[in-house]
């Protein structure tokens, strides 16, 4: 499987996801922003960061750069696209995945190890998780309360595009363990053609015993099958 | 010339920061505080010399950049 | 126009320092030479009130590379690995501004590591504020707090550790001191000093604006009623633009295009051009045309004085100059070649084709002025606190009035805004005694800790300085990891005055004993004086920042409990000593006395044989006793996690207050299995090590036999209560 | 009664988020661009009916929380 990582000024998980994808026998490529094409992939990963320092809305700025056209296509095509913190929100503001990410709803930035709950695991992202496994990731972000209306929240929760939600060591989907906000508890939706996964928790962050756990392994596992 | 412009979140938008502060003024003890809401602001100069299209050129670039329409208004102000 | 008196004065300089000016050029200087003067000579930038002590430090060693003297001390971590670090300040423009002072006091030493050609994997961080009921504190505190992790989350280096603390000696001027680590390969360490004459001298980064013009002369100088008058001149910090200057600077620094870089940091173009020609004993020739600008109309004083943040000065091998712009367009940062080296010795400053300003560089760097101030000796503190004589306090409220004390509560509403995983390297994050950083793609591992004990230094400055490098060798010590060298900040007071002169001789003499005997040298370092207002200093706070070497990490060591029935062990010997400890100060805002003795010879043993133990794996949890006495150390290890411990009454009846909180130096507790107690016993007979055994893990409840039984749940509670309270 | 509060950097303030967008606008192929300043924007709405006193309580929030005077600069108008 080849799988390319985009890099735009500014992000600072690009070697973090690469090691991941390598560690999985991923064949990957690191894509500079200003390139025009895209070498096929299988998988495309928009890393986590601070594009553009997140100056004006965060990911507002990568989302119109050159490479993003490249990225659109091959997500039309079907390609997997997986956006991750600075990469969903990169997503969002390219409108490959509708909704938003605002501002924590405490205003600061927050780091720290959360529990979410696999919502859907009959996607080619996470068919290794089992159906409400519950996994302990790595949040880092001052921007992930998810927003988006009504009648695309009800779209989501009937089509089963609600990859992740918050919750507790029990699984318990509340208030309490909601970090930063999100409506519902999202932690990360597909589009409807679940190709496009993004996601606010770092998943390349929890691949190795030795700095945290493997609880994010299954998600590049399940890529690669 | 130059141009202001100002964006807010819609109407149906949470807005955490203005929520934040509204809550962090009341405790402050500031009474008679109904409601605040937090947007952006931008100052644009255009090398133009026509209004019309000077407001033209200011308008393309908040619905190309400054904007994410979705859930944002804006307004623009010549200054 | 005509230099006045009040010219002079202005720019922070004494009058007979501006008479040795116009010696040394042998006229008056234009006002934009006398400010270049007057940014080399400020304390800042000259050190000229503590030179002659810093040349004292123990800098020696087989693994330093580098000492001090250079923009960060390095060392060898074996294989080709160096590690390259160092500590700053950044209090003033903190108080004045604190999310933007913070910030850019990161951005600040994170240059002065990757100038050296390291990539930086750790920050740390040491801030001091004033009394939490002080009306300004908590906007410091929070601005602070989220300045530096502005920066930091945003270039994407985790944060993983650091220390708070709150002392109302602080109140009108806090410490920020931050702290990169980086990592380099050992033949590719890049140098300050220039080389070669006519080569080009390189202007990267952002734009030369009109913010932080004197900075370095406000770090120099006490703060008054008028301080606010200074404001303007704070520097906005832009951690993206500093990332794209890090990948490009380190990108250029993979061939041999760079013979001599550093960053402009406090003094901007004019100490940066300085150094370089100073340390290669040669002319810089500037053309301040070329200097980009931000704002229209400057001129070459603001240009040569401003501190505008994110910019370097390269000078560059004959022939590079192509490839090297190539590197710096993909990054979309400013190149330009503004001047060249000469055979000179002077700094000239060209502008419209007129020369504007000349100056020997000796002038500026050598022969700038060294003071031998006056300095006094503490006399040691009689008093002897006798309990008898205080109110009587049960052990149980005593420590949960420490452990829901500002200075001893849980710090995760600060970390939780710091990103600690970024890189994933980190092993340990801060929590524990030190943070434990992987070399990325290896086994081997550093640990890193920062720490600073004000009241010892304050009632005892020499065996305050002591003790600073002892608790933080222990830190290292405790995760595991061998001491290899240290990096200092030495905020001090005002140094025109005798007793903060003695305070700061006596701190270093300290840390100069502590490090020579336990073979710790300093690699780098800064030094902060006029920290004070209106004449009210500052207590003393050197703050030490060691870098530890863990040669093959498999599992991090910290200092939770792992499990229930293993033995407690406590390492080293108990007096009781209470004098100037935080029992007395939690419970009854006493602060009187002497600090604790330090040993440095049991302190060498009883830390050296723990780390014997550790390597023949038969620790699984270890703290060192520090600030709080030993109950403190044993309810942090239960609290931060699930298993409670229970903990008999010392066998040699003592008092149990003493025993319990007490201060004295070179502990450590440790959790063992209880069928490698032999074992351990016999290294630590061997090594001479007195240790007793003072109890065991059990589930839920942290107990004294007879005295106290609190849940772990609680304990944590009560730990967590001050910050999400305040 | 409502207002508005701009606040924009002081004049040599630097505003690394402009500087990003207007970069980022003449890539786009935004020509004639002079400059782009970046601020906040603050809609505020206080129940008071005089309003003079009004705008005595938008000055205070503004020194007290939502302005930081050391870099910023503010304007109240009246909605
Ligand atoms: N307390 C100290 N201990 C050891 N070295 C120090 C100390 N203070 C300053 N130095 C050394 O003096 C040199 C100049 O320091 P500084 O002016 O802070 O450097 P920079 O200009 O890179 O910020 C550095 O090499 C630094 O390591
Ligand atoms: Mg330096």
């Amino acid at each position: 499987m080849k799988s390319s990582v985009i890099v735009f000024p500014g992000s600072n998980c690009d070697r973090d996801i690469a090691v991941a994808l390598e560690k999985m026998q991923f064949k990957n490529t690191m894509i500079w922003h200003k390139e025009t094409v895209l070498p096929k992939s299988d998988l495309i990963v928009i890393p986590g960061g601070f594009s553009y320092g997140d100056y004006l809305r965060s990911g507002a700025i990568a989302g119109k750069s050159k490479i993003i056209d490249e990225v659109i296509k091959a997500a039309n095509s079907g390609c997997l696209i997986l956006g991750i913190c600075n990469g969903f929100q990169i997503l969002t503001e390219t409108g490959l995945l509708r909704g938003t990410l605002l501002r924590n709803k405490n205003l600061k930035f927050i780091n720290k190890d959360v529990r979410i709950r696999v919502m859907n695991n009959d996607t080619k992202f996470s068919n290794k998780y089992k159906k409400d496994q519950i996994l302990k990731i790595n949040i880092a972000h001052n921007e992930g309360n998810f927003f988006t209306d009504r009648k695309h929240l009800e779209e989501l929760k009937k089509d089963e595009l609600i990859a992740f939600k918050y919750c507790d060591e029990k699984g318990n989907i509340n208030e309490e363990s909601n970090p930063n906000g999100s409506i519902d508890n999202i932690a990360g939706i597909f589009n409807s053609k679940k190709n496009i996964l993004g996601m606010m928790p770092h998943p390349e962050r929890m691949i190795d015993e030795v700095i945290s756990n493997k609880d994010g392994l299954n998600l590049f596992s399940s890529l690669i099958n | 010339m130059k141009f202001s412009v100002t964006v807010t979140l819609k109407k149906d938008v949470l807005d955490p920061q203005g929520k934040v502060v509204q809550n962090t003024l009341i405790n402050m003890g500031m009474k008679n505080l109904k409601g605040i809401r937090q947007g952006k602001h931008f100052e644009i100069d255009v090398d133009e010399i026509d209004q019309v299209s000077a407001e033209k050129k200011v308008d393309e670039i908040c619905k190309k950049l400054l904007v994410n329409l979705i859930i944002e208004d804006y307004k623009i102000n010549k200054i | 126009m005509k230099i006045t008196n009040e010219i002079v004065e202005k720019h922070g300089l004494k009058p007979e320092e501006f008479e040795i000016i116009k010696k040394l050029l042998k006229r008056e200087p234009n006002l934009l030479e006398l400010g270049v003067f007057s940014a080399m000579w400020n304390e800042h930038c000259s050190y000229k009130s503590s030179r002659i002590h810093l040349k004292k430090l123990f800098t020696k060693g087989k693994r330093v590379i580098q000492g001090p003297g250079e923009n960060a001390g390095v060392i060898d971590i074996g294989d080709d690995d160096a590690i390259i670090f160092k500590i700053e300040s950044h209090n003033h423009p903190s108080y004045i501004e604190p999310y933007q002072g913070a910030a850019t006091g990161v951005g600040g030493i994170l240059r002065d590591v990757f100038t050296m050609g390291a990539r930086p994997i750790a920050l740390l961080n040491s801030i001091h504020f004033g009394d939490p009921k002080h009306p300004k504190t908590k906007s410091l505190l929070n601005g602070v707090v989220s300045g530096i992790g502005g920066y930091g989350n945003c270039i994407g280096i985790p944060t993983v550790a650091g220390e708070t603390k709150f002392n109302e000696t602080y109140n009108e001027n806090i410490l920020v001191n931050a702290m990169a680590v980086g990592h380099a390969k050992k033949d590719k360490i890049f140098y300050s000093k220039a080389k070669g004459i006519n080569k080009s001298v390189v202007y990267v980064g952002s734009k030369t604006g009109r913010d932080g013009i004197h900075g370095a002369s406000m770090a120099s100088a006490e703060f008054d009623e008028n301080s606010d008058e200074k404001k303007p001149t704070v520097q906005v910090g832009d951690p993206f633009t500093e990332k794209l200057l890090m990948e490009a600077c380190l990108e250029l620094m993979k061939d041999n295009s760079i013979i001599s870089i550093q960053d402009m940091g406090a003094a901007g173009l004019t100490s940066s051009s300085v150094e370089m020609a100073s340390k290669g004993s040669l002319g810089i020739e500037l053309h301040l045309d070329k200097v980009p600008c931000r704002e229209e109309n400057m001129t070459p004083y603001e240009m040569m004085l401003s501190e505008s943040q994110e910019r370097m000065l390269i000078i560059l091998e004959d022939g590079k100059e192509n490839a090297a712009k190539r590197i710096f367009d993909k990054w979309d940062l400013d190149f330009v070649v503004i001047g060249k080296t000469t055979d000179t010795n002077n700094l000239t400053l060209k502008y419209k084709n007129n020369i504007v300003g000349e100056i020997p560089i000796e002038a500026l760097a050598s022969k700038a002025p060294i003071y031998d101030r006056k300095w006094i000796k503490k006399k040691p503190q009689k008093n002897k606190i006798d309990l008898k004589n205080l109110k009587k306090i049960k052990i149980e409220d005593a420590l949960i009035n420490i452990l829901s004390s500002p200075n001893h509560s849980n710090k995760s509403w600060i970390t939780n805004q710091y990103d600690q995983m970024v890189m994933c390297d980190t092993a340990q994050k801060s929590g524990s005694d030190a943070a434990i950083i992987r070399i990325h793609n290896k086994d081997k591992a550093i640990a890193i800790s920062v720490d600073s004990s004000a009241n010892y230094c304050k009632s005892f400055p020499l065996t305050g300085g002591k003790q600073i490098v002892c608790e933080n060798w222990r830190n290292l010590i405790a995760v595991g990891a061998k001491p290899i060298a240290i990096t200092n900040c030495l905020n001090f007071g005002n140094p025109e005055n005798q007793e903060i002169m003695g305070e700061f001789a006596e701190c270093l003499e300290g840390i100069k004993e502590a490090c020579k005997f336990l073979n710790y040298p300093v690699v780098s370092g800064n030094v902060s004086f006029y920290n004070g207002t209106n004449k009210k200093n500052i207590h003393p706070t050197p703050v030490i920042g060691g870098v530890g070497l863990i040669n093959k990490l498999s599992k991090p060591l910290n200092h939770k409990f792992k499990k229930e029935n293993s033995f407690l062990l406590l390492i080293g010997k108990t007096f009781g000593h209470l004098e100037q400890s935080c029992f007395l100060k939690e419970n009854y805002s006493i602060d009187l006395g002497m600090p604790p003795e330090i040993n440095l010879l049991n302190e060498k043993n009883n830390g050296e044989s723990l780390l014997q133990l550790i390597n023949e794996d038969l620790v699984l949890s270890s703290h060192d006793v520090s600030n709080g006495g030993l109950i403190t150390t044993l309810s942090e290890m239960s609290l931060s996690s699930l298993y409670g411990a229970k903990i008999n009454k010392p066998k040699k009846l003592t008092n149990l207050i003493n025993y319990f909180f007490g201060e004295d130096q070179a502990r450590y507790v440790i959790e063992i299995e209880p069928h490698n107690f032999t074992k351990v016993e016999k290294i630590l007979k061997n090594n001479d090590i007195f240790f007793e055994n003072i109890g065991y893990t059990q589930e839920e409840y942290f107990e004294i036999e007879g005295e106290l039984k609190i849940s772990t749940k609680e304990l944590f509670k009560i730990n967590n209560r001050w910050y999400n309270n305040y």
